[in-house]
């Protein structure tokens, strides 16, 4: 049975341990903060000058001026602070940045992202800060579904779409799997969703995926 | 006596030019200096470059400003968001140039621009469509692209509390891209929901000095929760 | 739970290498974390490399570690000020490196460490012996010189409060170079007259956020006239 | 009969209107604060991150934590704030500063300024934010004497010690005589001691003076 969005994004929470600056891109992602019990210290980081985002706040108790990237209304917790944008994205181009998790279009075997654009030809695609955060944090992971709609790869030898970002994503939670991406060598599968062959896994991806020894 | 709280609007948007780039400050709603840039659009100026994060939503604002014909130029990270159809529209005509930059590097520029300097080099957008047409460059066997500082005639600027240096402090996520754009630009025009007497700003706490700030002029946003 | 306050200044400095490059904060006496230095000396790592607006007075402090043999290269903006027997003697025997950098280069380089900027471009010292051997480029008819980031292993960093994930607010002009320094170096180590409870410290005015900061030692710098 | 230190002091001082933010460097230029009153506001600056410095504190109130760039105790006034080194100094090399007031070894007719350095052979030469200062500043002003101690002109056709700032220096006022600096002109005297002739201001100069018509 293939994992649920809550199944991915517990998966990806379970891997985070405490102490680490964390930024989540919009989308998916997103639910992984909701995973992260309040007692192990995640510190969450927005790109709009928050870092120490807390829960969601009671219905009623939103203000316009705290929202997070995906203009969610947020709130802050105890030791969280604020800055402006150049210092946010500092942390982030710093490489102070423990953790990213962004969605993606695809992921390749070397690790390129793809995330923003669909083709070279896109009216107007929409960057954010997406290729700042492939490039700056300390690692990179991805939460996306195995395969499009329609059926097609996203885990591929070589991204078709246009890239964010350069050979920096070190892991992937799928709906079908978690997969490990290393240097020299690929996809590596670290979990796979119960009642999902590895045949199966292989079939609806685009690239080899190498088991550990 | 410095004095630099005007009276209305009107006054502080007096003097923009035709052919400005004018910086937008705010993220989503939030520092979004929602009164100038009405004040901007019953000003007249027109033949715009706009900087600020998103191309405008719905009719209003920034998107109301471009459906009046007054942008030539938007220059932002993310110009497509769930409600963004003027823009998309004039784009798709051809009646729009946009310049895509990650968000990083747009705050960066300007930045830059307000710190004197002219060029730097950065690891964002390397070996993407964005860094086409950019000098490359390798140090220490990293890539990376030189960008360019984004200077500017106008910034308008939302604060929460401002004292008649200019001094402000912001409301929380409302901080973002305000007190970078106020370095970057020429005249910087803060519109402010609180008017403080000189000394009343702790001094630790001003997040934007007064040296960044030409004029500053008070709208009540209506919010009784905040600070 | 986040906790980076340790029990002694030797924990602080516990695992300092030799060959560092140490970053060391303050603008004058104001801002200087003596004690780090104290404990630096203690601690006995060697043929480092230290970065600091001055080149030491007295023979105490960074002059004592230069003193002691311990300090093969300074980087500092000025070095010969009233007192700066030590350095002064060392740099005549040729027994220590200079490198002297304009004090807002200085600043700017160690910025742009932090903040993933491998090289900038600045107006200042073009056309000046400073600028020798640097490359230069033109910019709109304006010269400028290249230089390049300042990355450090360890920071040293006065503060006047912090909690326990490392959030720092500085006492007035005590902030000088520390918040900068701390976003440049591998290790922040940081000394502070106050540790004050988590969310005791106001979000809108933490001037280091603990994001930069890995140790935190109190020390009592006894001064009652103080906020 | 020359202007004192404090004459001197006064003539920049009466020059400097409200509103501009005024950086002065450490030893004579720091004594025009003192001619400016506190009713006309003219926010200083210091490379260590104070803007809006006030007058000496009282005895006994002194703060360690409180001083100017030439390590002197200072005070704050309403509207002034921190801010850390970087920021300080984007200040000054964004040409965020109005006016820079510093002391000089030589002024040439071309606007070079000559300050930190004696020769090129000078054993560590201490430059600290002078170079920022002079290629930052708006304006660049210089007050010195007039000649060395020892009677060496210190205006010059073109400086013999290792430069500071290139161009940039508008006006000078020495113990003699105030000079503007005139692009494709040079040296335009603006005021002369009482006492003083042109002819010994001249001679005691190492360019030539022109004099308004």
């Amino acid at each position: 049975m293939p994992y649920s969005r809550t199944d991915m994004a517990a998966k990806a929470a379970a891997d985070i341990p405490e102490g680490w600056v964390v930024n989540l891109g919009i989308g998916m992602p997103t639910l992984i903060a909701n995973e992260v019990p309040l007692e192990r210290e995640v510190i969450f980081q927005s790109e709009n000058g928050v870092l120490g985002m807390g829960p969601a706040p009671e219905q009623g108790k939103e203000t316009p001026w705290l929202i997070n990237a995906g203009k969610q209304f947020v709130t802050l917790r105890k030791g969280g602070s604020f800055c402006h944008h150049a210092d946010s994205f500092s942390m982030i181009r710093g490489g102070h940045i423990d953790l990213c998790v962004l969605g993606g279009f695809e992921v390749a075997e070397n690790g390129d992202l793809a995330n923003w654009a669909t083709s070279e030809n896109d009216t107007a695609p929409a960057v954010g800060g997406a290729m700042d955060l492939g490039a700056g944090a300390k690692r990179l992971w991805v939460v996306m579904d195995h395969t499009t709609k329609d059926g097609r790869p996203k885990i591929v030898e070589k991204c078709g779409y246009p890239l964010t970002a350069l050979s920096n994503v070190s892991r992937v939670y799928t709906n079908l799997a978690v997969l490990d991406v290393v240097p020299e060598l690929g996809f590596v599968v670290r979990d796979i969703a119960d009642g999902v062959s590895l045949e199966e896994l292989q079939a609806k991806s685009a690239a080899k995926l190498h088991t550990r020894a | 006596m410095i004095n630099k709280i005007v009276n209305s609007l009107a006054e502080a948007l007096s003097g923009v030019k035709d052919g400005s780039t004018v910086l937008i400050g705010g993220f989503g709603s939030a520092g979004q200096p929602d009164e100038l840039i009405e004040a901007l659009i019953e000003q007249g100026a027109k033949d715009l470059v706009c900087v600020a994060n998103n191309a405008g939503t719905g009719h209003v604002g920034l998107a109301r400003l471009m459906e009046l014909g007054r942008v030539r130029k938007i220059i932002c990270s993310f110009p497509r968001s769930a409600n963004s159809v003027v823009f998309e529209q004039l784009y798709r005509e051809g009646k729009i140039e946009l310049e895509i930059v990650p968000q990083g590097t747009l705050a960066e520029r300007m930045r830059a621009a307000g710190a004197g300097i002219p060029a730097f080099y950065t690891a964002t957008s390397h070996g993407t469509l964005l860094a086409r047409g950019k000098e490359e460059r390798e140090f220490e066997g990293r890539h990376y692209v030189m960008e360019r500082a984004l200077h500017a005639d106008v910034a308008l600027v939302e604060a929460w509390k401002a004292d008649r240096w200019g001094n402000l402090v912001y409301n929380q996520s409302g901080r973002n891209f305000n007190p970078v754009m106020a370095t970057a630009a020429e005249l910087t025009i803060v519109q402010t929901q609180h008017i403080v007497e000189l000394g009343d700003l702790d001094p630790e706490a001003i997040a934007t000095p007064g040296i960044y700030v030409n004029r500053v002029v008070q709208v009540d946003r209506g919010a009784p929760w905040a600070p």
